[in-house]
């Protein structure tokens, strides 16, 4: 049983003002007993939800809102390939350097710069984001294969948002 | 206008967002990933970040700033103050954008941005500057100069500010060697020897008056009174000042003056210093918003951050200058996450307990949340708190009972907050008697 | 006066300490075993213990408020709001201890006490009252006088409120039987059967008036809008009322006169209740402070309780009814621990998450702080917010905004927060066109 | 199981209220006892301190910041003879049932009711209250020694303000 599962359990328990529970599994066997005259004051205190949330997103906007990106430490001063956590072991997340609109092509008929599968070398073009009408080019950071391309083209994109996952080779 | 962008943080970035939802307009904060969990990207309707916690990467990236306001598709930006508020360039290019920059013109920041051409266009007003030269050739000029002037006299860096090239001169014997002194100063400091030389006021106050312009028309809402401060950072400000009535009158005037002279848009401010005589110099204009505005607003009942978007918007000013009314006396205080047993030192850390005042006539402008954690990137005001009373003393004793009951707690945090009590305490601040340099004085601080 | 005992709790407990200590008076809350982690308990200057949680054994228990006044060396009390605040034995004790009584004297209290009582004084100050009869001795009596006042007319409950023993009688068809069971009703809740009749007001405002009185002068600080109520309980109120000018000025000075008639002393309200052609009708007074007085404190500036400290202290009054200038427009909302969409159903629990919203023109009294458990035992206001701005349309838009900013959460708690909004929105409500059935009629509530 | 698993589970426990649990896996056997008077505050949130503190006490005077007495259970409305906690296991609390001035005799010139030490009945007087002029007489609810006179004569008294402390017989 990990952790998290005994979270949920126990929480459970609270939700449904259990003060005692036994429980045998093949796996693992149980006993919680709540209460007596403990008084915990767990307290939420992250961030405040207003009485009024904010207005859904546009869509497409890049907003707190959206997929958050996992912040950055707050150290690291540029935003890099980091490891990816969430839908590909291993993989290296490209971020936007800068806020403007993401391009995957270099012109409207022009094929894509990569499509997901493809293998791409360190220093290959991915993309373009456009921002004050200039063009940059955003250039993966390893070699690898393109396992996802997370933003669709002419979407605009916030510092730091991820763009691309790429599973090294 | 539909949608603005704010390129600013913390209370002010609140602030704007509060006057744009009470005007019924969108917001978009543009933040640094330092800010990612800040009160102001949560109250806003949207947000994107625009660079890491350095403000050089972030709050001051002009192409993210804009390149943000057109893939969110802002018609404007509020630049709150600091940052990029009082930069011409962005301004500009705003326009050029087309994106309206909420304050004045590019063209009321070149003529009003720097010290000499603000002096310049003052005289132009009939405004009174502070006598002195421009930048000093030798030492021979400067002794014509200060004779003429008057001693004591201040020698300043052309290229400087915070102190570094200062020389006080009480006499002619002294004004030589000091002349070195400074260029040399001056030179290690700015890598500029350039010095001039100025009339030296002694325990001035200093006194600045608000103004709000449409271009052609131009209001003032009075003064404020920013003595209280240390090392040229303001801690506390009061409206009105102590000052005569026909004092107070003729500098806001002045003000008004100078601003209509240059065809002045948005709010603005201009700061004076006013000797014990009551003779009063300009010195220079803040061409934004300032931190000190609510004070302005809790005495006259007028909203300067909505006034800065209506006058952004076109609207002609709709208040004319007999209906701006005086009630009252507001005390505005500077709540730093700073030291001030320990030279005002930065104490950074998580906000676990909070608990501002309330009741009658206390304002909390604050973008602190508990659980929030400051962030160790910028400047250290976490919150501001206004107390208005029909009287000074009144305004006075309700700002005392207002810190009582505030609590900003957390690990190893510090603030302002027993500086200020001790102010508020002092009886030479309770009368009145305060000047710029009362802290150093009377504070020994 | 050197030391008041609090004998009250919650917010008004707080805005008490507030006032007495911007006024340098020391503060002794009297407080019950349910409330002893409160925050007025933790701001005052001392605490004393008065009984267990029920009111009747703590906040009511006149020998434990005096000996807890006495053995603390308090000289004032101050009764706030409810409890004993309008019970003139009690002020004649305090009186009778050499202790002052904070509030109108005994003689005032008993002039006013009554309804009944109330209108006789009124007709002698030539204040209008609702056009009614006494206890009906017959049927017959009641159609003389339902024929003589027009109808529709309303039968009430002499010993009752609240709704219970009233009929409303649209033809003298109706009557006989409304008054048979009127008195069945009547006799079943209040264990006296005696009814009276009254003209029926369709639609009303309700609105009362601020006075102040030394005793011998009296002033009036205008009105106040009330008509917001659901069950007789208020819920949001506003200041001026939208009512024309002349009506206003009538109401204000009738309801001057009446008080100045009983020689009043203290802050206190003149509630009447004023039909679509603008009649009006004095209804009750209430000879003690009101939850609802901030908005009169937004707009003219006075700080009533410091006023009621002042006038205490036998300080004749300072300011003239010329004096009383009125700025801007101020709305106070009452946010109660109820679940709105359960029949405001009382919502008990722990305050874990807290924003209070900031910013210009926004006040908050409030007993909460993060980790408030809220007692079961008392009323369930557990904010106020109020918003000033120069126009009603702006305080209303100033008010969403910091609605929208505030945060009240707990496991299970609900906050009449969304009610608020939805009136706010209320396209009537916005256009003034508010009375005191509105919340039934135009929320359907 | 790692420290930090460990730490996550005792975390979830404090959070949920939890007072006792045992867990049995394959891999190890957990067993967690948490205090009976427990009372957690993770994080500080209860009442805040205002940045001046209440000005001290003009002793002698019952105030919040005077010993404060073990608040009785919100449902118990009368303050009666409690377990004492502190000084005296197994003694009875006599508290204060209304506010007023706490006299131990009779009359200035009299001798005290009772002193330390003294055996009492129940029933028996042992100081006088007194309120608006009025003494009212407190008797003690158990028969015992009193252990422990906890005011001083002529001291005021809050409701609820432990008076003695009596070793039941």
């Amino acid at each position: 049983m990990t952790p998290k599962e005994l979270k949920q359990i126990l929480q459970a328990l609270v939700e449904h003002g259990v003060s005692e529970l036994t429980l045998e599994t093949p796996d693992y066997k149980l006993t919680v007993r709540r209460g007596g005259e403990v008084q915990v004051v767990a307290v939420p205190q992250g961030l405040p939800t207003p009485a009024s949330p904010p207005a859904p997103l546009p869509s497409p906007g890049p907003t707190g809102s959206a997929p958050v990106p996992p912040s950055p430490p707050a150290e690291a001063p540029q935003p890099e390939a980091t490891q990816a956590e969430d839908s590909c072991a291993g993989c290296v997340e490209i971020r936007a350097p800068i806020v403007g609109t993401f391009y995957r092509a270099p012109a409207p008929d022009a094929p894509p710069y990569v499509e997901e599968g493809d293998r791409v070398e360190k220093g290959q073009v991915l993309c373009i984001i456009e921002a004050m009408k200039l063009m940059n080019e955003i250039e993966s950071e390893v070699s690898g294969i393109v396992k996802k391309i997370l933003v669709k083209n002419g979407e605009p994109v916030e510092y730091g948002q991820p763009l691309f996952l790429i599973q090294p080779l | 206008m539909k949608k603005v962008l704010i390129a600013n943080r913390g209370e002010i970035a609140l602030r704007i967002i509060r006057a744009a939802k009470e005007l019924g307009i969108k917001t978009v904060v543009a933040h640094s990933t330092a800010d990612e969990k800040s009160l102001p990207v949560l109250l806003a309707d949207e947000a994107i970040c625009i660079g890491p916690p350095p403000s050089g990467q972030s709050y001051l990236n002009i192409p993210n700033l804009l390149s943000a306001a057109i893939v969110t598709g802002a018609d404007a930006i509020h630049p709150g103050y600091g940052f990029l508020a009082e930069n011409a360039t962005f301004a500009e290019m705003c326009r050029d954008h087309g994106i309206t920059f909420i304050g004045p013109t590019p063209e009321n920041m070149r003529a009003l941005g720097d010290k000499a051409t603000a002096r310049k266009v003052a005289r132009e007003a009939g405004v009174p500057t502070v006598p002195g030269t421009d930048e000093l050739a030798s030492v021979e000029e400067a002794r014509r100069a200060a004779h003429e002037i008057g001693y004591p006299v201040i020698l300043k860096a052309s290229a400087g500010g915070g102190g570094r090239g200062m020389r006080l001169v009480h006499t002619e014997e002294e004004l030589e060697r000091a002349v070195q002194q400074a260029q040399e100063e001056a030179r290690a400091a700015f890598g500029n020897p350039a010095v001039y030389l100025e009339k030296y006021i002694e325990e001035p106050k200093h006194i600045e008056i608000q103004v709000l312009g449409d271009g052609e028309n131009v209001i003032h809402l009075w003064e404020r009174d920013c003595s209280i401060q240390r090392r040229h950072q303001k801690l506390l400000e009061e409206a009105p000042s102590t000052l005569p009535w026909e004092t107070r009158k003729a500098i806001a005037e002045a003000a008004a003056r100078l601003a209509r002279h240059v065809g002045y848009v948005s709010a603005g401010t201009l700061e004076f210093l006013v000797d014990k005589e009551g003779n009063f110099y300009f010195i220079e204009m803040n061409t934004r918003i300032q931190v000190e505005h609510p004070v302005t607003e809790m005495i006259t009942g007028v909203d300067l951050v909505q006034a800065q978007f209506r006058i952004a918007m076109g609207e002609r000013l709709w208040i004319q200058q007999e209906e701006v009314e005086v009630r009252g006396h507001a005390i505005e205080v500077r709540i730093n996450a700073e030291d001030p047993e320990k030279g005002f030192r930065p104490s950074i850390g998580k906000v676990e307990t909070l608990l501002f005042p309330g009741g009658p006539g206390i304002r909390v402008d604050s973008h602190l949340y508990a659980g929030y954690q400051i962030p160790p990137h910028y400047d250290s005001l976490i919150a501001k708190i206004i107390a208005w009373a029909p009287t000074r003393e009144e305004a006075i004793r309700r700002m005392e009972r207002a810190l009582s009951e505030t609590v900003i707690e957390g690990p190893g945090l510090k603030t302002t907050i027993p500086f200020h009590q001790k102010v508020l305490q002092n009886a030479f601040f309770r009368r009145g008697a305060v000047y710029t340099n009362f802290v150093a004085r009377r504070m020994e601080m």
